[in-house]
């Protein structure tokens, strides 16, 4: 068969070469020539998945398997190969990595403009869309924690880039060892499918899973749950959701690319992938639902209270995030992948957006500080309000579209699920609270940098600035899309998907389905309403009301203390145990006690055989002398005892 | 007469012997290990070992001890002190010669039975009999200590020259 | 008037003379004594070479002690030198003083 | 040439230590011998994965010359899919180890380098040797240099703390290395052979009185595993680490311990280690999650890669213990990453110490823009060290994890694959002391002002290493391919004497190894 030439290697491979070419040369190079390297490997990329989308338009039947794929790992009869598969999902989630992941390149050409280490940003952030799309285009599952592992150790050095900073420092770590407690998940999960399967190619599992439905629920939820673990980490979801608020320190464009639009989603992407081991379990299905229920709600009440720009943003994006395991857990990968796609639009945008306000104000983060910038920046303004009003899923953004199927969906999937609807309906109302908070505290009413800046008089306002084109083309680019990316509609979007993700729990259509779109605008629009009635006139509303919720405030500004529970309930005994149990106990006490006594009994000895050594010669003579009679004498009781001579002796001593 | 020189003989070299032990001055030890060494040589000769008798004296009796004679006079040292710097030596020592007397004694005592005599009319074993295994089977090893001998004479005036002053 | 004498009285002398020259080893104080001491327990072994030779008619026993002599005149020129340079540094020869063969 | 290569191996060090200790101690000169010679060795090492062939079991490149007659002692040397990349790792280790020393040892460099070279000649003789006497020689010699270049060129020399170490790692080696020889003599006594072949075959025959036997396999455990070491036996490393010179430090530990186990544990006594099996398995999962938690919580750098280390070499243990082939070659592949990835770490902190003279991690800080290079190769070594997929130490923690896994017990691998989570905790920890902003009073530790980047042949070295780390873990069946008929060889037999892999729990496995549905 003439098979398509589709060139997957190289989409993985071009950013790796930008990588190398800037990490290496990088620092010796020019700004221009580092812009241009580090823009033209991720466009060259992009190039060739739109090739292969043009041709898959064109009629080209998926999935790909790129042939003679070289061998990674083979021992006895376990084989793993680099192994690029491009279907359906991979090629939306392509397109969404490199054509976002562009937009966001040239947007860094601006906003990095006057950092120090500009060649070592770009070389990490082409590492990152290289680790990305081998997640992405992985036909195995070896390959995609390749992927896995990648996207997380580029997040770890764009997180700590400020390196002079001890907080991005620690943030990143942070972020690297949680999604490490992830990864275990993940690799026990992958020993799981070896056991079972003997294998760890995805369609060789889907063709025996086909093949044996016998495999029982219990085994299908045991390796669900240990993948659950491994997305919740790099999803994150509750219970690993702590490090992404911390990531934030990175740079902004960071946030928008790494923490919001694509690495974070790999954990959906996972599940959708493995969905076929999903669905012979509820139990585990359930477990996706609920954890991502409950991290929707809960990180939209946070980030009702927060007053870091990004940090907004950051917990919006778990919130959101949320959303997307829900579709997932009710079975509705195609709607959770909707999203995931507008969502890496508006919430790439937002961030964009915000890095334009940031760097308009020349660093200041703190929304207290803001406001007032609609004048000063309208270009940040509008496409701003057009991803706000994206996520808070009005009519006709694409974020309505698909937050819509994904509620949808819930709502017909049994009791729970409509407990569900009803967590992520009230969620909804959330999300356009605090997005509009944000919106109005930044933009709208007065400039309030003086308050907080005593001394400097004018405020940010004043001499914010808009930000230059090249920072400005993504964000139009992006706001274009966050309008109009979801029109192309749930039902065509999931026929595509279809043959990946498998027949989606079917929408009724009718009266239903439009009761239940009109109510999300709706609670959309009272979360507008409720912000503007707080946020919108002078603040006073906000202030009373933070008065009589006082307590409730106070848990939510405080993030639930989940960083602090898990210090004192994890890290603390961890180190406790480290430092003291085997650090005393185990080193001082065994080991080094060992060791001495050891080295005790050998330099005693040599202390009274030293003490033998006398050094005198008539000493010496008298031992030497008893020695000698020693040997006689037990040479005569041998020829006494009728033994031959001195060597039988000796043998019959030792027998 | 055989028994008669033998007895003679072996007396000097026990007299000898007693007297090194005994004498304090060590001039006197030296005198006396003479007497233990030529009564030897004189024994060897009872023995049938002329050109062994011979060498005893010149080598032994003459060469060596007038060394250690030198020596003696060249160092002028004194009577020795009475020091009792080893326990060891009187509390593990002297049992171990008394055992080792013992036990050389009695095994000598019990093999010597079927020991044979030695009387004047045995053969003698000529100098021409030595070279002959000497210089014919056991040329090597006695050219070897000629080497041993010439590294001595090397060794001894290493040592015994006084250091010019940077010792 | 030719009475033999039994090798084994030959071999009880050299073993006499074998104790003595241990015991002078460990008696005598002086470094030079001790020294001679050592050459009679040589001279002691010699005549029980010498006799086991005769005992067995061989002679491959005289030639020992051939290199027995030989090695002992070796041993006293070095060992003589020894005793003159310990004098030098030491100042005395009596043994019990000299204690330091030890690290 | 083929037949000839080993010994010619085995002569350049040795050739190399006479020319230094012939000519003159003067400048660089031990230096300069030291570092052509170990290259010549290294390129020497080369020529046996250049000849060697895959598909061919037993041993290649073989010489049987009888050498005593009584006892029966032969220079029998050989190399298989097992020893090939450790001859070539300490070939490549060599010339590593002169590179950081060039600075490090100013004097007594003859004394130095001459020891050094021997050291190499006695790796290179441990992992060859295929007569055990010859073997036992080579595995005491090189003891020896380790104790003496501790005690003479150790960091602490003033307060005696050198001297300690080298006295504690000489106890702990040589005290278990004292059982290995008694029972080489018991074998000699019932079999008459040193020979490896013959020793085997007796063994397997079963003709050896038994409860006898079981003592042997014993002592030779024990002095295996002293050496590389396994968690209780490991009181010689932390100290020896801090205290030995970096060129010493760097090759103590693992590799002349682990083939050891291999080969004359596992191999010779199939049974027998079967037996001992769960216990090492257990040890070696309790020992990665007690390493990774110790070096979570020390101040010192030297303290922190000596827990690092007992944590991944318990990889390799578990690996050699499992009886799976996946787990063997994993832990094979793991001992060679140990090496390159040790040297790296030892060569760059050795820089920084050298100049700061302090391993207190937070004495530094900050260093990144100060010494670009030796951040950056830093930061690739460490990430190896924790296993970052596409990096060596990835394929090795997985073969042996997988195979531990599949064929062994799945909760004694999940707790080994828990120190996966505490390996990247502890190296970012000590990346971000080291390099990163601490965030303290001042901009830079004290010590960091000090701190100077890697030289030209440093970095040089170090980036052969980083991309021999990559290379690794890119294209590790290059590596594992050579294993293979090797290890097919040593399962089968294993197999043949009941030494299946070591099942110490029931699951609901379909597949009951790897590969067993293709």
């Amino acid at each position: 068969m003439n098979e398509p030439m589709l060139f997957l290697p190289l989409i993985a491979l071009f950013p790796f070469a930008g990588f190398l070419l800037n990490g290496l040369f990088g620092s010796r190079l020019p700004k221009a020539i580092v812009s241009t390297i580090a823009l033209l490997f991720p466009l060259l990329s992009f190039a060739v998945v739109a090739r292969a989308a043009w041709m898959v338009h064109g009629g080209m039947l998926l999935p790909v398997a790129e042939s003679g794929a070289p061998t990674w790992i083979a021992v006895g009869g376990f084989h793993v190969g680099f192994q690029f598969v491009l279907d359906q999902l991979s090629l939306v989630m392509l397109l969404v990595v490199t054509g976002v992941g562009f937009l966001i390149h040239l947007y860094s050409v601006g906003y990095m403009e006057h950092e120090q280490g500009y060649w070592r940003y770009f070389a990490y952030l082409n590492l990152f869309l290289f680790f990305m799309t081998v997640l992405v285009l992985a036909g195995n599952y070896l390959l995609m924690f390749v992927g896995w592992e990648g996207v997380g150790l580029a997040s770890y050095l764009l997180i700590g880039f400020y390196i002079d900073r001890k907080s991005a420092g620690d943030a990143g770590k942070k972020a690297f060892v949680v999604n490490r407690v992830g990864d275990f998940g993940f690799l026990i999960g992958m020993f799981l499918l070896i056991a079972n399967f003997g294998t760890l190619n995805f369609h060789r599992i889907g063709t025996q899973l086909a093949g044996h439905p016998a495999i029982s629920g219990a085994t299908a939820t045991l390796i669900c749950l240990c993948l659950i673990l491994g997305a919740t980490g790099k999803s994150a979801q509750i219970p690993l959701y702590i490090w992404l608020p911390d990531a934030m320190e990175g740079p902004t464009p960071v946030s928008a690319l790494i923490h919001a639009a694509t690495m974070v989603t790999a954990g959906v992407y996972m599940i959708a992938r493995t969905h076929a081991l999903f669905d012979l379990s509820p139990t585990a299905m359930m477990v996706v639902a609920v954890v991502g229920t409950a991290t929707a709600f809960f990180a939209a009440t946070v980030a009702m209270v927060q007053t870091d720009i990004k940090r907004v943003l950051a917990y919006s994006t778990i919130s959101q995030l949320g959303y997307m395991f829900l579709g997932c857990g009710v079975g509705a990968y195609s709607a959770a992948v909707f999203h995931l796609m507008t969502h890496a639009f508006f919430k790439a945008l937002l961030f964009l957006a915000a890095g334009s306000v940031i760097h308009g104000l020349s660093g200041e983060q703190d929304m207290r500080r803001m406001g007032g910038l609609r004048k000063a920046m309208p270009v940040t303004f509008w496409t701003m309000t057009a991803a706000v009003l994206a996520i808070s899923g009005f009519f006709p953004f694409a974020g309505f579209f698909s937050k819509d199927a994904i509620l949808a969906a819930a709502f017909q999937h049994g009791t729970l699920g409509k407990a569900l609807w009803t967590v992520g309906l009230i969620t909804a109302l959330l999300t356009s609270f605090y997005m509009f908070r944000l919106w109005y505290l930044t933009f709208l009413g007065e400039s309030r940098g003086a308050a907080h800046q005593d001394g400097h008089g004018d405020g940010h306002a004043a001499h914010a600035h808009e930000s230059p084109w090249i920072m400005l083309l993504p964000l139009v680019v992006l706001a274009l899309l966050s309008v109009t990316g979801g029109w192309i509609g749930i039902e065509r979007f999931a026929g595509f998907l279809e043959p990946v993700t498998g027949q989606a729990a079917m929408v009724d259509a009718g009266h239903t389905e439009l009761f239940l779109s009109v109510l999300a605008v709706l609670v959309a629009a009272l979360g507008w309403f409720l912000a503007h009635l707080f946020f919108g006139r002078d603040g006073e509303a906000a202030a009373q009301a933070a008065q009589s919720l006082a307590p409730i405030r106070r848990l939510l500004q405080g993030k639930y203390w989940i960083d602090e529970i898990y210090t004192a309930l994890i890290v603390r005994p961890v180190q406790w145990l480290a430092r003291f149990v085997l650090g005393w106990l185990g080193e001082w006490t065994l080991v080094r006690g060992s060791a001495w006594l050891m080295s005790g009994v050998v330099g005693l000895s040599g202390e009274l055989l030293r003490r033998w050594q006398s050094g005198n010669l008539r000493s010496y003579a008298a031992w030497l002398a008893a020695g000698a009679a020693a040997l006689l004498l037990f040479a005569l009781a041998g020829t006494l005892l009728g033994l031959n001579g001195f060597a039988d002796s000796i043998h019959w001593a030792v027998r | 007469m055989h028994l008669v020189l033998f007895l003679i003989f072996a007396l000097f070299a026990l007299a000898g012997a007693a007297n090194l032990l005994l004498q304090k001055h060590p001039i006197n030890s030296a005198l006396s290990l003479i007497v233990v060494m030529s009564s030897l040589a004189v024994l060897y000769l009872l023995l049938g070992a002329e050109f062994l008798a011979m060498a005893q004296v010149i080598v032994y009796a003459g060469a060596i001890m007038v060394l250690f004679t030198f020596v003696v006079m060249l160092l002028n040292e004194g009577r020795e002190e009475k020091t009792w710097g080893s326990h060891a030596a009187r509390v593990v020592g002297f049992p171990a010669v008394v055992a080792l007397l013992a036990v050389l004694a009695s095994a000598i005592l019990r093999a010597g039975r079927h020991y044979g005599m030695v009387s004047l009319s045995d053969g003698i074993t000529t100098t021409q009999d030595l070279s002959r295994v000497l210089f014919r089977d056991l040329l090597l090893p006695f050219e070897l200590t000629s080497v041993l001998i010439l590294i001595a004479i090397l060794g001894a005036v290493a040592l015994a020259r006084k250091d010019d002053g940077n010792a | 008037m030719n009475t033999p004498v039994p090798a084994d009285w030959y071999l009880l002398l050299s073993a006499a003379l074998f104790t003595m020259g241990v015991i002078g080893f460990l008696s005598k104080r002086s470094l030079i004594t001790v020294f001679m001491s050592i050459e009679l327990m040589l001279n002691a072994v010699n005549l029980s070479f010498v006799t086991f030779a005769h005992e067995w008619h061989a002679v491959k026993g005289q030639i020992f002690v051939f290199f027995v002599m030989m090695v002992a005149a070796a041993e006293a020129a070095v060992g003589l030198a020894i005793i003159i340079a310990i004098f030098r540094v030491r100042g005395t020869l009596t043994v019990d003083q000299i204690d330091r063969m030890k690290l | 040439m083929d037949g000839m290569i080993l010994s010619l191996i085995l002569v350049v060090p040795l050739a190399g230590m006479v020319a230094i200790l012939l000519l003159p101690d003067r400048g660089k000169l031990p230096a300069w011998i030291a570092l052509l010679d170990s290259l010549l060795t290294f390129v020497c090492t080369l020529h046996l994965p250049a000849h060697f062939h895959n598909q061919q079991a037993g041993f290649q490149f073989e010489e049987n010359l009888p050498w005593l007659s009584r006892p029966a002692i032969h220079f029998h040397v050989g190399v298989d899919g097992l020893s090939l990349w450790l001859v070539v790792l300490v070939g490549l280790l060599a010339p590593v180890g002169v590179v950081a020393s060039w600075r490090a040892v100013q004097k007594n460099s003859k004394v130095f380098y001459a020891m050094y070279l021997l050291q190499q000649t006695a790796m290179v003789g441990v992992f060859v040797s295929l007569d055990l006497m010859l073997y036992y020689g080579f595995w005491e010699l090189s003891l020896i240099p380790i104790a003496v270049l501790t005690a003479m060129f150790g960091r602490n020399l003033g307060d005696g703390a050198a001297g300690k170490a080298a006295l504690r790692f000489f106890l702990y080696t040589f005290l278990a290395s004292a059982p290995l020889l008694v029972a080489l003599l018991w074998l000699y006594a019932h079999t008459g052979s040193f020979d490896y072949a013959t020793l085997q075959a007796a063994v397997a025959s079963g003709t050896l009185p038994g409860w006898q036997l079981g003592w042997v396999s014993v002592a030779f455990l024990i002095a295996f595993a002293v050496k590389v070491p396994v968690l209780g036996l490991h009181g010689w490393l932390p100290d020896l680490f801090s205290e030995a010179p970096v060129a010493i430090a760097m090759i103590a530990a693992g590799k002349l311990g682990l083939y050891s186990l291999i080969r004359f544990h596992v191999e010779l006594f199939p049974a027998l280690a079967h037996r001992a099996a769960p216990w090492m398995i257990a040890l070696a999962a309790i020992g990665i999650l007690y390493g990774a938690m110790l070096a979570l919580v020390q101040k010192e750098f030297w303290k922190l890669l000596a827990y690092a280390t007992i944590g991944s070499l318990s990889f390799c243990t578990l690996g050699i213990y499992g009886f799976t082939a996946a787990g063997m070659s994993g832990a094979v592949l793991q001992t060679v990453n140990e090496g390159v990835i040790g040297a790296a770490l030892f060569l760059m902190f050795g820089v920084l110490y050298e100049s700061a003279r302090t391993s207190r991690m937070a004495d530094f800080g900050g260093l990144a823009r100060q010494t670009p290079r030796l951040a950056t190769l830093f930061t690739i070594a460490g990430l190896a060290l924790i296993g970052l997929p596409l990096l060596n130490g990835f394929v090795g923690e997985f073969l042996v994890l997988s195979g531990t896994f599949v064929g062994v017990s799945r909760s004694w691998a999940a707790i080994a694959a828990l120190g996966v989570i505490l390996s990247a905790a502890y190296m970012l920890g000590a990346i971000q002391k080291i390099f990163l902003a601490d965030g303290g009073d001042q901009q830079n530790g004290q010590a960091g002002r000090v701190a100077r980047d890697l030289t030209g042949m440093e970095t040089v070295t170090v980036a052969v290493l980083a991309v021999l780390m990559l290379a690794i873990g890119v294209q590790p069946t290059v590596w594992t391919e050579a294993m293979e008929s090797a290890l097919q060889t040593v399962t089968h037999s294993m197999h043949a004497q009941g030494a299946t892999p070591v099942r110490m729990e029931s699951g609901t496995v379909i597949a009951s190894s790897m590969g067993g549905r293709q």
